[in-house]
C-alpha cells in the first residue's frame, strides 16, 4: 500500500533537508576551501590553479608555525582544566548546598556574555599595571607578580584563563546532571560495599559519567578550535603574534591581508589537525555506546 | 553473625504526606533467616534500606549485637545486600563488581580471586566474568548481584528479591544454595520475596507486612497454618486460601457449619469446640485448597473429614496436580485435586473436606478466632 | 530532581561539620572569581570618563555616574545615527526567536529520526554531523555569502536566521537525539502498535516529554545566537544589524575617543536577556541536560 | 521620494567620527537623497572590510564604502567600482586636490574613489608639565629625543606611551624608519619594495633604534588600545606618544586646549616630512539609475568645502582640498596643513604604508609581523630581522 | 480472532555475531492460547516482536489468517501487545493511556470511555484513572499496560510477561481473569511467562524455547508428561523434574530399573516394554517429585507403582506439602509428601515411586525415549 511506503520513507524524507544542508554548507563549503586553498587566490576567490604553493608558504611562515602550536597548548590545557574544574565544581556543589541555585547562574553567566566586552575587562584583569597585580600590591603584598598577559612566553596561557572561566561553568553544568543521572542505588551499593566518599567518586560515580565526559570534550574542543572573539579582544595575538591562534590567522589572512588562498590552506590545515585527533575519538565513543 | 533488633522503627519520606513504615518491631536473632513479605509498595525495601543505614530513620531504633547503630555509617556497620534494582556498577566488568567490596577492605589479590572464583561457580556466571552487565540479560544481573553479597562475609545479609528475575528452573536451584550458605555461615539473614515457596522453604520466621505495619511474625507453619488475620491467610499461600462465610451450627454431635452446593444439598463441616462462642453466628470458614481434595479412602474414617458432592465449574491443571472451582454456598472455591481424578467441566465430584487444619476468622475484626487460653501465636498488634 | 544517595546518607546529613564549612568556602572563593570581571565592568559603567582614566579599574567610582547607562542605551553612537543600543534590541529580538525555534524544532524532528527510526547510514549521518560543528565559521564566509546572494537572501533577517539555523541543528540534532536514546524504544513500538504513525507518535508521545531537553536547546541556541558576531555583522543588513554588532560598533572604535563606562553599561545591557534566561532557566537548563545531554 | 539612496559602510562609529559623517548624512538628505547607514567598527575597518568582501560576493554591494590606499585598486581592478569622471571635471578636482592625493583615488587615470581628508601620521604627542618636571625640552631630533626620555625616565615618568599592538608598532617604526632613511629610501623600502632598499644598511639602523625605544616604554605596554597611552600622556603619567593626529580627538574629550596642556610636534627628526593616511570611499557600480545619481551627489558632497570643514574639525584631521580655509582650525592642524603643503612641494610627502597607504594589504601584513615581532622578541637582532623583512616582503608580493 | 503461522522465521540482529532466532515454525490455529516459555535470553520477546512488526524479520515468513504479513506495517496487522517493560506513556494519564490506541482508531468517544470504563474495573485500577504512570507501584503499572491492550479487539493479543511484577495473589486474581477473557472474546493469544503455573493453567499449548530454537510445542499435559528431551523435561515443573540414570534391567516379570538407597538396598521400578531395546544399557529415568510420595495405601496394589525406604536429607515445607530430599544411586532426589507425614531429616521414610508416567531418556541424545510405533509427539525438529 503506498501509504504504508509513504510512512517507510517518512523518517528519510524529514531528515532529507538535513542532510542536504550538511553536505553542501558544511561539506561542501569544505571542498570550495580546499579548492580555494589550491589556487592562488589573494584579495577574492580565484580559480588560478597554484598546486601546493599555498601549503608551502604556510610551512615557512613562522606565524603559522607559532598559531598552530599555540592551539595544540591552548586546546590541551582549555580542555583539561575545564574538565577538572568543572567536574569539582559539580562535585561541591552536588552536596546539598542550599544556595545552589544562585552560585550555579554564577558559574553559567560567563557563557552568555559575548567576549566582544568581556575581553576588555579581562584585559584591564589581567595587565600587570591596571589590574591584578596592581590590587594585589595596592593591598600590601608588594613582591606579587602576573604579568603574563604582557609577556610573550606567558600570553597564550591568559587565554587560557579566560577561556576557562567562560565555559567550565557549562561543564559545571554537565557534570552536575551526569552527577544527578547516576542510579542513587548504585551508590548505595557501594557504601555497603564499604567505600567511602571519595572512593565512590574515584572509582564509581566518574567512571559512570564516560558519556558526560564525551559530550563535554565535543563541546569543550568544538569552542577551543574555533576561540577567535576571544583572541580578537585579549590579545589581538600578541604581544607580536606570540599568541595568535589558528582561527585568527586564518581570518586575518582570508579577509584583512587579502591572501584568500594562504588562509583558506590554514583552514584546511586545521580542519586535517581535527580530523587526526577528533574523529578517532568521536568513532571509538560512538562505536562503543552500540553495545551497551 | 548477629543479631538485629528492630525497635518501634517508623519511615516518613520527606515530600511523602503519609507515613511509609508506621511503628516496626522485630528482633532477628543470631543466624536467624527472616523473610519479609507483603504486597508491593508496602515498605519492605525500605525496611532493608533502613537496616542497612541507606535511608534516614524517621523514628524508632536499629540494634546490631545490641548496639545501637540507627545513627551508624553503612558502610561501619557491616552489612552486605543484594538490591532489588540489581545496582551493578555498569563501568566495571562482572569480576571487578564482585571483588569491588574486596578490595576496598584490603583483602590479598589471591584471595579476592579465589573468592570471586567461588562465587562465580555458586552462581554459575564464570563465563560471564569479564562482561559489562549492559550486556548481561536481567536473570545473570542479578545473579552477579548476589554475588557481590556472596563474596563478603558480613554480620547480616540483606537479600531484597534477589531472585525475582530468573527463571523457575534456575530459581529452585538459586534457592538452595542461597539455603546451603545459611545452613554453612550461619549468618543472620533478612530476605524479601514475593515467592510463596521461597518464603516457606528459607524462611526460620516469616513477617507479613502491609501498608507499612507488620501483620505477623511467625514460623511459615505457624503463618500458614494459623494466619493472625484474613489478609495474611489469603497472602500466603497459593492458589490463595478459601474464606467461606457461613454460620455456626450445633447438633449433638457437636459445632459444625454447613456448605451447601448448588442443587442445596448441604455439607456438614464439623467445627471445634472452641467456636462455641459464636454459636449462631456467622464466621468465615478458611479452608486451604489442598484440604479439599477428591476422595481419598484410608482418609474417609477421620471424624474432622467431610464429604459432599460438588459441580466443578473450572479446571485447570497444574501439572503436579489439578485445581478444581466449585461452586459452595454461592461462592467460588477451589479445591486441589490429584491430576489422575481429573474431572470434566459440569460434572459432579465427591470431594472431602479435611477440617483438621481449618481456620475461622472473626467475620467484622477479620483476625483469627483462636481457641481460649491457647498461647496466642506471635502476632503483631 | 533524584538526589544521590551520597546526599540522604548520614555522612553528609549533618550541616555544621567543618567539611561543610570547606565546601561552602571554596564556592564562595571560586564565585567571587568568576563575578570579577562582571565587577570590574559594573564598577567602569558607573565611574565618569575622567575616574575611569584616573585608572584603577578595581577602585569603587570616586562618584557613582548613570550617563554611562543612559548613553549606552539612549544617546552612544554607532554610526551616523547616535540612539543608542535600544534599537538594536528588537533586531535582535526578530533574528534570535525565529532562528531558535526553527533550529530547535529541526534538531527535535533529526534527533527523533535517528535515535527511533534509525536506517543503514543514519549513525554515520550523525558522525559526519557531529564532524561538521567543527568546521571555522570564518571558512563558510563567502560560499555561504555566495549561496545567499542566489537565493535572494543576502543581506536580509531572514539570510541571517537561515544561516543560524544552518549551524545550529549539529547542536540540536545532537542534544535530541542523545535524549530520545535514552527513552526506551517500547514506547515508540506501544504507540506503533496502536496505530500512530511517524507524526503521531513524535507530537503525542516524545514531544510532550522533551520539555527539559527543549530547555536546553533553547538555552544553548539562544545564547549563542543572541551573542554571535560574525553572521551578524556579514549577514545583516545595515538596518537590521543585531545587538552585537550595534555593540561592536560602540566598543571598538578605531581611531575614535573611547568612553569605557558607556561600553560596559552597553555590554552589560546587552547580555541582560541571557543572564536573564540563564538566572530563570538554570534549573531545567541542569534537569534538561541530566535528561538528555549527559546519557551520550 | 523616488530620488535615490545611497548605502554607506563605514566604521566611523563612535564620538567625532560619527558625529561628521552624520553631517554628511544630513547634507545628502538636504539635496534630496536617502542615506543608508551601514557602519562596521573593529580593527582599523578589518570588519567592515570582510563585510565588504561578503556583500560583493553576495551580488550587492553598498554604494559607496571607506576604502583605503592601496585596496581602492584592488576592487577597482576586480571591476566592482564605478568611474566619477564627469563628477571630478565638473568640480575639477585635479585642480584642488594635490597629486599625491589624486593619485591613490585613481584607476587607470580615472577617479573611482573620494578623498575625505588627510591624516598625518608622524606626529609627537607631548605633556609640557611632565617635561617641566624632569627638565627636559619637546625634542625636534632623535639624539634630543634619546636625551630627553633620558632626563624624563630619571624624573620617574614614562617617556613613551605606547600600545603594543601591531599597528602602533608600526606606526612608531614608521616614525623612526623615515626620521633615519629619509623620504627616498622610504619610498624606495616601503612603496617599490625595492629590496636592496629593505635590506639596506639604513633599515638595520632603523630597528636598532626602534629598538631603542623599547626602554622608554612602560612593560604593561602590550595589547593597550591606543587611546589609554594618550590618556597616559593627559594624565601625566607619561611624557609623550608618537601618533596619528586621531589623538587630538582625546585631548580635547579630555577637555585640553593644545599649545597649552599638550603640544603637536613632528615625530623626531621628521619635521618638514609628512606621512599621510587618507581616508576615502570608493564607489561601487550600481544598476539603479537614482542610486547612481545619489552616488555622484554624495562624492560632490565630500569635497564640498563645508563638509570638508565639520568633518575634520571634529575628526582632528586636515581637508585635502588645498584651497580649504584654514581659519577655524587649531595650531596642530593650522602646522599640519603648512607642512602638508611644503612637503607636496618639496616630495617630503609620503604615504603611510602602515596605514595601507603605500602598499598592499598582503605586503603591510607581511611587515606588520616582521616589525612587531622584533620589538617583543628581544632576541632577535636587527640584520636577522631585516633579512627576514626582505623574504617576507618578497613572499607577500 | 484470526490464526497466525510463524514459517521459518530468522533473527539475526544488526551487530551480533550469532543468530538470535534459527527457524522457528509455529503455526498457532484461530482462537488458540500459545504460551511461550524458555530460559531468559532465548529469544521470546523477539520473536513478539516480530509477529507484530516491530523487528524486521532476517528471513522466514509470518501468516496471519493466512496473509502474508511478513513486511505489513504494525499498525496494519491489528494487534495488540503488553510489553516486558510497559511502555507506558509518561506524559499521559492511565486513562489516556487506556484510550490512545481508540482514539488513533476514531472510536467514538463515548463508545471510548464505556471501554476504558469496563477495562478500568476488570483490572482494578479504576481508582488510578487519573495518575501519571510515575505515580504507580510496579503491579499497577503493568495492569495498565493490560488495559491498554484489552481495551482493544485485535485479531491477535501479545502478551510478554504481563503479570511477572504482581504479588503472588494478585497474580492469580489477574491469571484468572485473562483465562476469562480469553474464553469469552477467544481472541488468539501469544503469552510469554517464566511462571510454570500460568504456563500449564492457560496455555491450550507451550511452546518451550532455547537459544533461539523451539525444543517442543504441544498442549501443557504433553509437554509436561512426555517432555520431548531432558531440557524441557528438566525446565517445566517446579521443583525439577529428577533424573535418574539406571540401568534397564530384566527379570521373569518384565523390563524393571532399580533405586538403590545409601544402605544398598535395591527399590526395584517397573519399566515399560518399549525399552526392551535399551536392556541392559544405562538411561536417564524421569520422575517428578509428586510422583514419589510417602505411602498411600489405595494406591498400594497398582503393579506399576514400587516401594522403597530412603533416609531424609533435607525437608522443605512449602505449606500445602513438604519437599522431601533423598538419596538413591547417589542423586539427590526430590519427592513431594503430605505435610502431615513431614518425616524429620535423617529419619528413614517409606516411599512409593509411581511408574505410570515416569519417562525415559537416552543418555546421549538426551531426546526421551519414544514407545515404538506411538505416534510421535508434536516436538519440533
Ligand atoms: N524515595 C521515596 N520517596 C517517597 N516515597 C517513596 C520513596 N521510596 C519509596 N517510597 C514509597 O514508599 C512505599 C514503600 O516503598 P518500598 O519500595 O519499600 O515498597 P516495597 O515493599 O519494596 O514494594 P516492592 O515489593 O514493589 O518492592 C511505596 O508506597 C513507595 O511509593
Ligand atoms: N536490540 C538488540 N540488539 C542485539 N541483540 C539483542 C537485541 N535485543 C535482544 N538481543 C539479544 O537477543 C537475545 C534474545 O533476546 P530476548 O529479549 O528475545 O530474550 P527473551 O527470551 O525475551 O529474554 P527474557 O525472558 O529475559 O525477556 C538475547 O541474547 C539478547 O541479548
Ligand atoms: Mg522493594
Ligand atoms: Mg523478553
Amino acid at each position: 500500500m503506498p501509504l504504508d511506503k509513504l510512512q517507510q520513507w517518512l523518517p528519510k524524507l524529514v531528515l532529507a533537508p538535513t542532510m542536504v544542508i550538511t553536505l553542501v554548507c558544511i561539506y561542501g563549503y569544505m571542498g570550495w576551501t580546499a579548492l580555494i586553498s589550491f589556487t592562488n587566490s589573494s584579495f577574492l576567490p580565484s580559480f588560478k590553479w597554484a598546486g601546493l604553493k599555498q601549503y608551502a608558504k604556510l610551512m615557512d611562515n613562522d606565524r603559522w608555525l607559532v598559531s598552530s602550536t599555540n592551539l595544540l597548548i591552548f586546546g590541551v590545557l582549555f580542555i583539561a582544566i575545564c574538565l577538572v574544574l568543572g567536574i569539582f565544581l559539580a562535585i561541591l556543589l552536588d552536596q546539598q548546598i542550599r544556595t545552589e541555585g544562585a552560585i550555579r547562574t554564577i558559574f553559567l553567566y560567563p557563557m552568555a556574555i559575548s567576549f566582544i566586552v568581556t575581553g576588555t575587562a579581562w584585559k584591564w584583569i589581567l595587565n600587570p599595571g591596571l589590574g591584578l597585580e596592581k590590587l594585589m600590591r595596592d593591598w600590601g603584598w608588594s613582591s606579587f607578580e602576573f604579568d603574563w598577559l604582557v609577556n610573550s612566553e606567558m600570553s597564550i596561557y591568559t587565554l587560557v584563563i579566560a577561556a576557562v572561566w567562560q565555559s567550565s561553568g557549562f561543564v559545571m553544568a554537565l557534570f552536575l546532571a551526569g552527577l544527578r543521572g547516576i542510579d542513587p542505588a548504585i551508590i548505595k551499593a557501594a557504601q555497603i560495599d564499604g567505600a567511602s566518599k571519595p572512593t565512590i567518586y574515584r572509582r564509581i560515580i566518574l567512571p559512570c559519567l564516560r558519556p558526560v565526559f564525551f559530550s563535554s570534550i565535543i563541546v569543550l574542543s568544538h569552542t577551543a578550535i574555533k576561540s577567535f572573539d576571544l583572541v580578537t579582544a585579549l590579545t589581538a595575538g600578541g604581544p607580536g603574534y606570540s599568541s595568535d591562534l589558528p582561527a585568527l590567522f586564518m581570518y586575518s589572512h582570508a579577509f584583512t591581508r587579502g591572501q584568500m588562498g594562504l588562509g583558506a590552506a590554514s583552514a584546511m590545515m586545521m580542519l586535517a589537525g581535527v580530523l587526526a585527533i577528533l574523529v578517532p575519538y568521536l568513532y571509538s565513543e560512538l562505536r562503543g555506546k552500540h553495545h551497551e | 553473625m548477629a543479631n538485629l533488633q528492630i525497635n518501634q522503627v517508623r519511615k516518613t519520606y520527606g515530600k511523602a504526606e503519609l507515613e511509609t513504615l508506621k511503628g516496626i518491631d522485630i528482633s532477628i536473632d543470631d543466624g536467624e533467616f527472616l523473610i519479609l513479605v507483603g504486597p508491593s509498595g508496602c515498605g519492605k525495601s525500605t525496611l532493608m534500606n533502613m537496616i542497612a543505614g541507606l535511608e534516614e530513620v524517621s523514628a524508632g531504633q536499629i540494634l546490631i549485637d545490641n548496639q545501637d547503630v540507627t545513627h551508624v555509617a553503612p558502610k561501619d556497620r557491616d552489612i552486605a545486600m543484594v538490591f532489588q534494582s540489581y545496582a551493578l556498577y555498569p563501568n566495571m566488568t562482572v569480576r571487578q563488581n564482585i571483588q569491588f567490596g574486596l578490595e576496598i577492605r584490603k583483602m590479598p589479590q589471591q584471595e579476592i580471586d579465589a573468592e570471586v572464583e567461588r562465587v562465580a561457580n555458586l552462581l554459575q556466571i564464570d563465563h560471564l566474568l569479564d562482561r559489562k552487565p549492559s550486556q548481561l540479560s536481567g536473570g545473570q544481573q542479578q545473579r552477579v548481584a548476589m554475588g557481590r553479597a556472596l563474596s563478603r562475609r558480613p554480620k547480616i545479609y540483606l537479600f531484597d528479591e534477589p531472585l525475582s528475575n530468573l527463571d523457575a528452573k534456575l530459581r529452585v536451584e538459586m534457592r538452595t544454595e542461597v539455603k546451603k550458605l545459611h545452613q554453612r555461615l550461619g549468618t543472620t539473614i533478612v530476605y524479601v520475596t514475593h515467592d510463596q515457596i521461597e518464603a516457606m522453604t528459607l524462611a526460620d520466621r516469616i513477617a507479613v507486612m502491609k501498608d507499612g505495619e507488620l501483620l505477623q511474625l511467625g514460623t511459615p507453619k505457624e503463618v500458614y497454618e494459623t494466619p493472625a488475620n484474613t489478609f495474611v491467610a489469603g497472602f500466603i499461600g497459593s492458589p490463595a486460601m478459601n474464606f467461606i462465610s457461613c454460620q455456626v451450627k450445633k447438633d449433638d454431635s457437636g459445632l459444625y457449619t454447613e456448605l451447601t452446593n448448588l442443587d442445596g444439598k448441604a455439607t456438614r463441616l464439623p467445627a471445634p469446640a472452641y467456636l462455641n462462642r459464636y454459636l449462631g453466628e456467622q464466621v468465615i470458614l478458611g479452608l486451604r485448597p489442598e484440604q479439599i481434595t477428591h476422595y481419598i479412602p484410608h482418609k474417609a474414617e477421620d471424624q474432622m473429614i467431610a464429604k459432599g458432592h460438588y459441580d466443578v465449574l473450572v479446571t485447570e491443571p497444574t501439572g503436579p496436580d489439578v485445581i478444581v472451582q466449585v461452586m459452595a454456598n454461592k461462592q467460588e472455591i477451589s479445591c486441589r485435586v490429584d491430576p489422575e481424578y481429573t474431572p470434566t467441566v459440569g460434572e459432579s465430584v465427591e470431594l472431602m473436606f479435611d477440617c483438621n487444619k481449618a481456620v475461622y476468622f472473626d467475620p467484622h475484626s477479620e483476625q483469627r478466632i483462636q481457641p481460649e487460653n491457647s498461647p496466642s501465636q506471635a502476632s503483631a498488634a | 530532581m533524584n538526589n544521590t544517595a551520597i546526599e540522604n546518607s548520614n555522612i553528609s546529613k549533618k550541616p555544621l561539620q567543618p567539611g561543610r564549612w570547606l565546601i561552602y568556602a571554596t564556592l564562595l572563593l571560586f564565585a567571587l572569581i568568576y563575578l570579577m570581571p562582571l565587577v570590574v565592568m559594573l564598577l567602569t559603567s558607573f565611574k565618569t570618563s575622567a575616574d575611569i582614566r584616573g585608572g584603577n579599574l578595581m577602585s569603587l567610582p570616586t562618584e557613582w555616574v548613570f550617563d554611562g547607562w543612559s548613553k549606552a542605551w539612549g544617546s552612544a553612537c554607532t554610526g551616523v545615527n547616535c540612539e543608542g543600543i535600544k534599537g538594536y534590541f528588537c533586531n535582535s529580538i526578530q533574528m534570535v526567536v525565529p532562528a531558535v525555534l526553527i533550529s530547535t524544532m529541526i534538531g527535535a524532528f533529526n534527533g527523533y529520526v535517528l535515535a527511533k527510526w534509525k536506517f543503514r547510514g543514519s549513525d554515520l549521518f550523525f558522525s559526519l554531523m557531529l564532524f561538521g560543528c567543527f568546521i571555522p565559521f570564518q571558512v563558510i564566509l563567502l560560499p555561504m555569502a555566495q549561496s545567499l546572494g542566489y537565493l535572494g537572501l543576502a543581506n536580509t533577517t531572514a539570510g541571517l536566521v537561515t544561516v543560524h539555523v544552518i549551524y545550529g541543528i549539529a547542536f540540536t540534532t545532537m542534544f535530541f537525539r542523545n535524549y530520545y536514546v535514552s527513552i526506551p524504544d517500547e514506547l515508540v513500538k506501544a504507540a506503533k502498535l496502536d496505530g500512530a504513525g511517524f507524526f503521531t507518535i513524535f507530537f503525542r508521545i516524545l514531544l510532550p516529554i522533551s520539555k527539559p531537553i527543549f530547555m536546553v536547546c533553547v538555552i544553548w541556541q539562544f545564547t549563542a545566537i543572541w551573542n554571535d558576531f560574525l553572521f551578524g555583522v556579514v549577514y545583516s543588513a545595515g538596518d537590521t544589524q543585531p545587538m552585537t554588532v550595534a555593540l561592536n560598533n560602540l566598543v571598538n572604535t578605531s581611531t575614535g575617543v573611547k568612553e569605557y563606562n558607556v561600553d560596559m553599561a552597553a555590554a552589560i545591557m546587552a547580555a541582560l536577556p541571557t543572564l536573564v534566561v540563564y538566572v530563570l532557566a538554570g534549573k531545567y537548563f541542569v534537569r534538561g541536560l541530566t535528561a538528555g545531554v549527559v546519557k551520550g | 521620494e523616488n530620488k535615490g539612496e545611497v548605502e554607506v559602510l563605514h566604521w566611523w562609529t563612535s564620538g567625532g567620527e560619527a558625529k561628521s559623517a552624520a553631517v554628511l548624512k544630513v547634507m545628502l538628505e538636504q539635496q534630496g537623497y536617502g542615506w543608508k547607514d551601514f557602519a562596521v567598527a573593529g580593527g582599523g575597518g578589518e570588519s567592515a572590510m570582510t563585510v565588504l568582501k561578503t556583500r560583493a560576493v553576495s551580488g550587492n554591494p553598498p554604494a559607496a564604502a571607506q576604502i583605503k590606499g592601496h585596496d581602492i585598486q584592488e576592487w577597482a581592478d576586480l571591476g566592482f567600482l564605478t568611474t566619477l569622471d564627469d563628477t571630478a571635471s565638473s568640480e575639477n578636482w585635479e585642480k584642488v586636490l594635490p597629486k599625491v592625493v589624486t593619485n591613490v583615488m585613481k584607476y587607470e587615470g580615472n577617479y573611482v574613489a573620494v578623498p575625505v581628508n588627510v591624516h598625518r601620521v608622524n606626529w609627537l604627542w607631548a605633556n609640557p608639565a611632565v617635561f617641566e618636571k624632569a627638565g627636559a625640552k619637546v625634542p625636534t631630533t632623535w639624539d634630543e629625543f634619546i636625551a630627553a626620555a633620558e632626563k624624563i625616565k630619571a624624573a620617574g615618568y614614562i617617556p613613551l606611551a605606547h600600545g603594543g599592538q601591531a599597528w602602533q608598532d608600526a606606526t612608531v617604526f614608521e616614525a623612526v624608519a623615515l626620521e633615519t632613511m629619509g623620504t627616498e629610501l622610504y619610498l624606495k623600502a616601503f612603496k617599490q619594495h625595492d629590496p636592496d632598499a629593505l635590506g639596506s644598511p639604513e633599515m638595520v639602523k632603523t630597528f636598532e633604534k626602534f629598538r631603542q625605544l623599547k626602554q622608554y616604554i612602560d612593560k604593561d605596554s602590550p595589547g593597550r588600545d591606543w587611546n589609554i597611552a594618550t590618556n597616559m600622556v593627559i594624565e601625566g603619567k607619561a611624557a609623550m606618544q608618537i601618533m596619528g593626529d586621531w589623538a587630538k580627538g582625546e585631548f580635547a574629550a579630555a577637555g585640553k586646549t593644545p599649545g597649552v596642556d599638550y603640544i603637536c610636534a613632528p615625530a623626531p627628526g621628521t619635521a618638514g616630512m609628512f606621512t599621510f593616511n587618507i581616508d576615502s570611499f570608493a564607489f561601487f557600480k550600481l544598476n539603479d539609475a537614482n542610486d547612481a545619481a545619489a552616488q555622484k551627489t554624495l562624492a560632490k558632497t565630500i569635497l564640498s568645502p563645508k563638509f570638508q570643514e565639520v568633518f575634520n574639525l571634529n575628526k582632528g584631521s586636515i581637508p585635502v582640498r588645498l584651497d580649504q580655509d584654514m581659519s577655524p582650525f587649531d595650531q596642530c592642524a593650522l602646522d599640519s596643513m603648512a607642512t602638508f603643503k611644503s612637503a607636496n612641494k618639496s616630495g617630503d610627502l609620503v604615504p603611510s604604508w602602515s596605514h595601507g597607504l603605500a602598499t598592499t594589504s598582503q605586503i603591510q601584513g607581511a611587515i606588520y609581523d616582521v616589525v612587531t615581532n622584533y620589538f617583543n622578541d628581544d632576541k632577535v637582532t636587527a640584520d636577522a630581522t631585516v633579512d627576514k623583512l626582505v623574504r617576507a616582503v618578497k613572499a607577500a608580493m
